[in-house]
């Protein structure tokens, strides 16, 4: 057990918890936002894990989440799009803590790992996964209109 | 105390599954089935097993939500074309 | 912590199964079922899995240097992952012509295949 | 020789592949030559291994020979009941390729091929089952074999039943398949390994430690036997067969009743014998009470739901139920002449169950209906037809010289005492119920029955043949199948050397190498003709006197249970499962 | 609620409850020492360059088991174009362009090469990290749908020549086949990984066979799934019921 698994734990229970809270209760549109922000707590758990394992190759797992994870969202928020043009949810509050929480992680692992391409792939991930989450809110919050036929 | 994080990965996802076969409506479902996709990807990372992490996240997170979107889509649309036209 | 695992293995296929028995939209059945699924990812994990060992991939550590879980178990889970998303999308796709010939996707509205 | 063990498996599904890869430029008859030609050759293949089959072949896939007797690889078992069901289940695919030439009135847009590719990697996954040897791999197959079976089920889309009854069969036995997993992964973590001798082996070094076996060994036998049940259509597990079955296209009936279900009754002898038979697994027995229980009740509900059936193909498939329980009867006395037994009465009941069921398709085909209250003495101008389905329902009440009349006769006496009623009395009835459609439809016999309760019952009418508009005039190869079908029925119990071939085989696999002689006696003669005697009799009294033996009150709560509802399906699925660890138990608490 | 229904799943649930609880007691402790099979497979993975051990039992010990696991999914998809093509009753219908706000259109065409790079990134270190064909392929698959999300149906329809994916779907199948004879013809055993070089551990080109047969199975699996995706979105925006019917 090190701080980094511990972090990972504790990022784990506390976001984890949340998102299941926030996707199994309220109207349609909290539940889409419960599901972009499992991505956005998850995705640093994921990199914080690897860092603790000392498995570099671990990263993976986070790069492909912060690559599929808004891509569910965006799923979510095409197909339901009629629904959510109702109610137009936004939560721009919690989007840009969860981003600023996955910009404080990759920087802590970043700082951990010897320049190199393990940087450069850290980095993606951070870009990809803050870009995907404020990305995905945005078409929550009415990204998609007038979707009828397609 | 190194289990720890297991503990809280199968908690969370008993818990998931749980809010999965409780929530009746299909759309809604997708939703929580696709939080339970990421919660067994980290179960199964916390248990060392990355290559099936990495399956279930390709297949949870984004695949199989798009199959069951697109198949209420498909129910409901003919839903609304059985009560008339728009 | 001993059966832990096991235990919500156990578990997380019953609670499938109860929804499966229970459902009334056969594209939460086809959902449920993959929640039985679950378990068996659980299951089989959970038994290769080894106190303080790391994953069987030596692309970055040295074979023999730290003890690894069972490889095994995680590829019967890799082709179990594809089984299940398959399956669930061959399910759907029965759903769907349901929905069409039927007009319903509740299995109570059922009216065929009686006696 | 034992290297062509695993193309068995490979040369159908590489056909598959090659039909899609050139499935679009293809003319339809060369596609379905093509289809012909693979399955054909993988049929003379598996004939040539299964007459090289003594001793038995072993063949490790991917070359990884045993070191010190531990290998990593997976095994593939050539022995004679392996290879045996493989060529069955080769030649039975011929047959319902021949039989379907030209035979749907649509291929899919694009898909010429598509069925016959479908039918290919049926075919490829079944004989991948009947060679496992590695428990993971037979789960794999199974899984194959189960997915191609939902698809060929809901084949024809424009049909409201098929689609209900392929996602009833789906979901039911996905369900199966998990539990059998998870059985799996118990018995993986007791021993450590997945070549099925390799586990057998390690759960009774595990039960030398701390004697005999206890609750995991039985956790992991109940639910691995769970999943074979489900195939193998056994009470309370058999709720989705006559959905399915009676809903396929009639090809795919050929080879889900031929076949597939018998697979199921064939992983359960294959994994208690190399699994679960040792010290450290089940007593005899506990598997004796609880086959022989599930068996017994599956002959008399199957027997008595076939009896109540309008819906010709469904009757068919309740009969199908009846004679599964016969063969668990047998597999559960745990004797060498109960294994001989079922194993001629497997042949037998493919050849006769195939051929009446393709005649079933005729009749649709040419009239858009199954019901035999509709087509009462409409089929009056197929003399043909009339004479095959006649010839079939004796078949299936053991009518000595048939096959299934000689693999009965063997099994009966394996069983002994009261059991022998068991299957005279379901072989009876369930040839009886053919009769009597034989007797209505074709020859027009007594009154046109009347309609009872619409909600107790499925009507075969307003079914949508499955060629192009209904057939005037039958192709010759709808003809011949079921001819040459019957016929091979018939040889299997005519040819003297089949019956010692095939106990030879089947005791040198399994039975502890304990071999049994398997002739006609004059028993087995007299059950047979009793059983066809009572067939012939209780169809002539449904025909002349149909009062006598209409629906009592007691059938109508047994009717109901069948409510076309999948979750009543997985209920029942889980009572099955408590059933049969009940049945189960005592030899565990016991030991 | 049938009250049958109910009785049947407390007292089989009740049962089942039972014997899994009972079984736990006897399972080995949670994270023990003795995985035989395991250690075995980890030295054979060693002994033929292959890095990833996981990959070595998917692509060569238990190969066979992975030709069966790609078959379900062919045969899968070959079912699902089978039930869902059009039916007798039913049309095509355009469907109406969809308007996607700019930044989601935007990220959606930059995130789509990237995904695709990744795709084949997981495709290609397979044998060494931890991915390989499987969810490499389906990572590949997933990108190319971006183009639905980001703009309309009609955009990926442009991309998406389906007889193109078909046909690699069923090649992939067909080379996965013709590797696993090769091993027959040349004497030893079928799938078997003799013929070729193991190279150098923790190397693109190491372990043989298991770069080729993952390559395979990567092709199958993007052909497959976006196939496979292709019915559901035709069922979901462009087959439509005729009137009346």
């Amino acid at each position: 057990m090190n701080g980094w698994i511990l972090a990972a734990t504790v990022e784990l229970a506390g976001g984890g918890a949340a998102a299941l809270w926030g996707v199994t209760t309220g109207p349609t549109g909290r539940r889409v936002i419960a599901q972009n922000l499992a991505t956005s707590a998850l995705c640093p758990a994921l990199l914080l894990l690897s860092q603790g394992y000392g498995r570099p190759s671990y990263v993976d797992l986070a790069l492909l989440l912060a690559l599929l994870g808004p891509v569910g969202t965006l799923v979510f928020a095409r197909l339901l799009a009629a629904e959510l043009e109702r109610e137009r949810p936004s939560a721009w509050a919690l989007t840009w803590a969860a981003a600023g929480l996955g910009a404080v992680v990759v920087a802590a692992v970043c700082a951990a790992t010897a320049p190199g391409r393990a940087t450069v792939k850290l980095l993606v991930v951070g870009a990809l996964l803050i870009g995907g989450n404020v990305i995905a809110s945005r078409a929550l919050s009415g990204g998609f209109q007038g979707v009828r036929g397609g | 105390m190194s289990d720890a994080v297991i503990v809280v990965a199968l908690l969370l996802v008993a818990a998931c599954a749980t809010a999965a076969v409780a929530q009746r409506d299909p759309a809604r479902q997708a939703l929580v089935l696709s939080v339970l996709g990421l919660f067994l990807a980290v179960l199964f990372t916390v248990l060392q097993a990355p290559d099936v992490g990495l399956s279930q996240l390709a297949v949870g997170s984004a695949l199989t939500p798009l199959l069951i979107m697109l198949s209420v889509r498909r129910t409901r649309r003919r839903g609304r074309t059985k009560e008339g036209p728009e | 912590m001993q059966i832990l695992p096991y235990l919500v293995a156990a578990y997380v296929f019953l609670v499938g199964c109860y929804g499966l028995a229970t459902s009334r939209n056969l594209i939460h059945t086809v959902g449920c079922l993959s929640v039985c699924q679950a378990a068996t990812y659980v299951l089989l994990l959970a038994v290769g899995y080894r106190d303080g060992a790391t994953a069987p991939v030596f692309s970055d550590v040295e074979p023999g240097s730290r003890p690894v879980v069972d490889p095994v178990v995680q590829a019967l889970t890799l082709t179990d992952v594809v089984v299940g998303a398959t399956v669930t999308a061959l399910l759907l796709a029965l759903v769907l012509q349901v929905a069409k010939r039927h007009g319903t996707v509740d299995p109570d509205e059922l009216r065929e295949l009686r006696g | 020789m034992h290297h062509l063990l695993p193309l068995l498996a490979a040369l159908p599904l590489l056909g598959a592949a090659l039909l899609v890869v050139t499935g679009r430029h293809l003319p339809r008859a060369a596609a379905e030559t093509t289809g012909l030609v693979f399955s054909g050759g993988t049929a003379a293949l598996a004939l040539v291994l299964t007459l090289n089959s003594s001793p038995p072949m072993v063949e490790w896939v991917g070359g990884w020979l045993p070191v010190d007797g531990e290998s990593v690889g997976i095994v593939v078992v050539g022995d004679g009941p392996a290879l045996g069901m493989a060529a069955l289940v080769s030649l039975l695919t011929v047959a319902a390729l021949a039989y379907s030439w030209r035979y749907f009135a649509e291929p899919p847009p694009g898909h010429p091929g598509a069925f016959t590719a479908l039918m290919l990697v049926f075919q490829g996954a079944m004989c991948g089952f009947a060679l496992a040897g590695d428990l993971f791999n037979a789960f794999v197959f199974f899984e194959l074999m189960s997915v191609v079976a939902y698809a060929l089920t809901g084949y024809r889309i424009d049909e409201a039943r098929a689609v209900q009854g392929a996602l009833t069969f789906g979901v039911v036995n996905s369900l199966g398949a998990y539990a059998m997993l998870m059985g799996i992964g118990l018995l993986y973590a007791r021993t450590g390994e997945l070549a099925m001798t390799k586990i057998g082996r390690g759960l009774d070094t595990a039960a030398a430690g701390h004697g005999g076996p206890d609750g995991l060994v039985l956790a992991s036998f109940v639910l691995v036997l769970t999943g074979l049940l489900v195939k193998a259509a056994a009470v309370p597990f058999h709720f989705w067969l006559p959905d399915a079955h009676a809903v396929a296209p009639t090809p795919v009936c050929m080879l889900l009743s031929g076949v597939m279900v018998e697979l199921g009754v064939y992983g359960v002898w294959r994994v208690y014998g190399t699994v679960f038979a040792g010290p450290g697994g089940i007593p005899a027995a506990d598997l004796t009470r609880a086959l022989v229980t599930l068996g017994t009740v599956t002959a008399a509900v199957g027997a008595v739901m076939c009896w109540y059936q309008r819906h010709i193909k469904r009757l068919l498939a309740y009969s199908t139920v009846a004679h599964t329980g016969l063969f668990l009867v047998a597999l559960g006395v745990l004797t060498p002449e109960g294994d001989d037994g079922i194993a001629l009465y497997v042949v037998g009941h493919a050849g006769v169950k195939a051929a009446l069921f393709a005649c079933a398709g005729i009749l649709l085909d040419r009239y858009g209906s199954v019901d035999e209250h509709e087509l009462h003495g409409r089929a009056r101008e197929l003399p043909g037809v009339a004479v095959m389905f006649a010839v079939g329902a004796v078949g299936l009440a053991g009518l000595p010289p048939f096959g299934t009349a000689l693999g009965k006769g063997v099994a009966e006496e394996a069983v002994g005492g009261p059991l022998t009623v068991v299957y005279v009395a379901a072989s009876a009835i369930t040839a009886g119920a053919v009769l009597r459609i034989t007797a209505r439809v074709f020859l027009g016999l007594g009154p046109r029955p009347r309609d009872a309760r619409s909600d107790l019952e499925t009507s075969g009418t307003g079914e949508r043949p499955e060629t192009s508009g209904p057939l005037r005039r039958i192709p010759d190869t709808m003809r011949t199948v079921p001819a040459v079908l019957l016929a091979a029925a018939f040889a299997v119990g005519v040819v003297p050397a089949f019956g010692g071939l095939v106990a030879r085989s089947v005791n040198e696999a399994g039975s502890g190498g304990a071999h049994a002689s398997v002739r006609w006696t004059a028993h087995g003669i007299l059950l047979g003709l009793a059983s066809t005697a009572l067939a012939a009799a209780l169809a002539a009294l449904a025909v002349t006197r149909p009062r006598w033996v209409a629906a009592p009150g007691w059938a109508v709560p047994l009717r109901r249970l069948q409510s076309g509802h999948v979750g009543d399906y997985v209920a029942w699925l889980l009572m099955g499962v408590t059933v049969l660890g009940a049945l189960a138990l005592p030899g565990v608490l016991g030991g | 609620m049938n009250r049958l229904r109910l009785w049947l799943l407390a007292v089989g649930g009740a049962g089942l409850t039972a014997l899994l609880v009972a079984a736990c007691p006897g399972l080995p402790r949670f994270g023990g020492r003795s995985h035989p099979y395991g250690e075995r497979a980890v030295r054979a993975s060693l002994d033929r360059h292959t890095a990833n051990t996981v990959a070595s039992v998917n692509f060569d010990q238990r190969a066979y088991d992975t030709l069966g696991e790609m078959s379900i999914l062919f045969a899968a998809v070959l079912g699902c174009v089978v039930l869902l093509r059009q039916a007798r009753d039913e049309h095509r219908a355009r469907p109406e362009p969809a308007a996607v706000a700019r930044p989601v259109r935007r990220y959606a065409l930059i995130v789509l090469p990237v995904a695709l790079v990744t795709g084949l990134y997981v495709v290609a270190h397979g044998q060494l990290s931890p991915g390989g064909g499987f969810q490499g392929g389906v990572v590949a698959a997933t990108a190319l749908h971006l183009l639905y999300l980001g703009a309309d149906y009609g955009a990926l329809e442009r991309v998406r020549p389906l007889a193109v994916y078909e046909t690699s779907d069923a090649l992939a199948v067909c080379a996965y086949l013709v590797l696993g004879l090769a091993g027959v013809l040349a004497g030893t055993a079928f799938l078997a990984n003799t013929l070729l070089p193991y190279g150098t551990f923790n190397t693109l080109s190491s372990g043989g066979a298991v770069p080729l047969l993952n390559a395979a199975i990567g092709m199958e699996v993007a052909s497959a799934v976006v196939v496979l995706l292709a019915t559901f979105l035709d069922q979901a925006v462009e087959i439509e019921e005729k009137q009346g019917s």
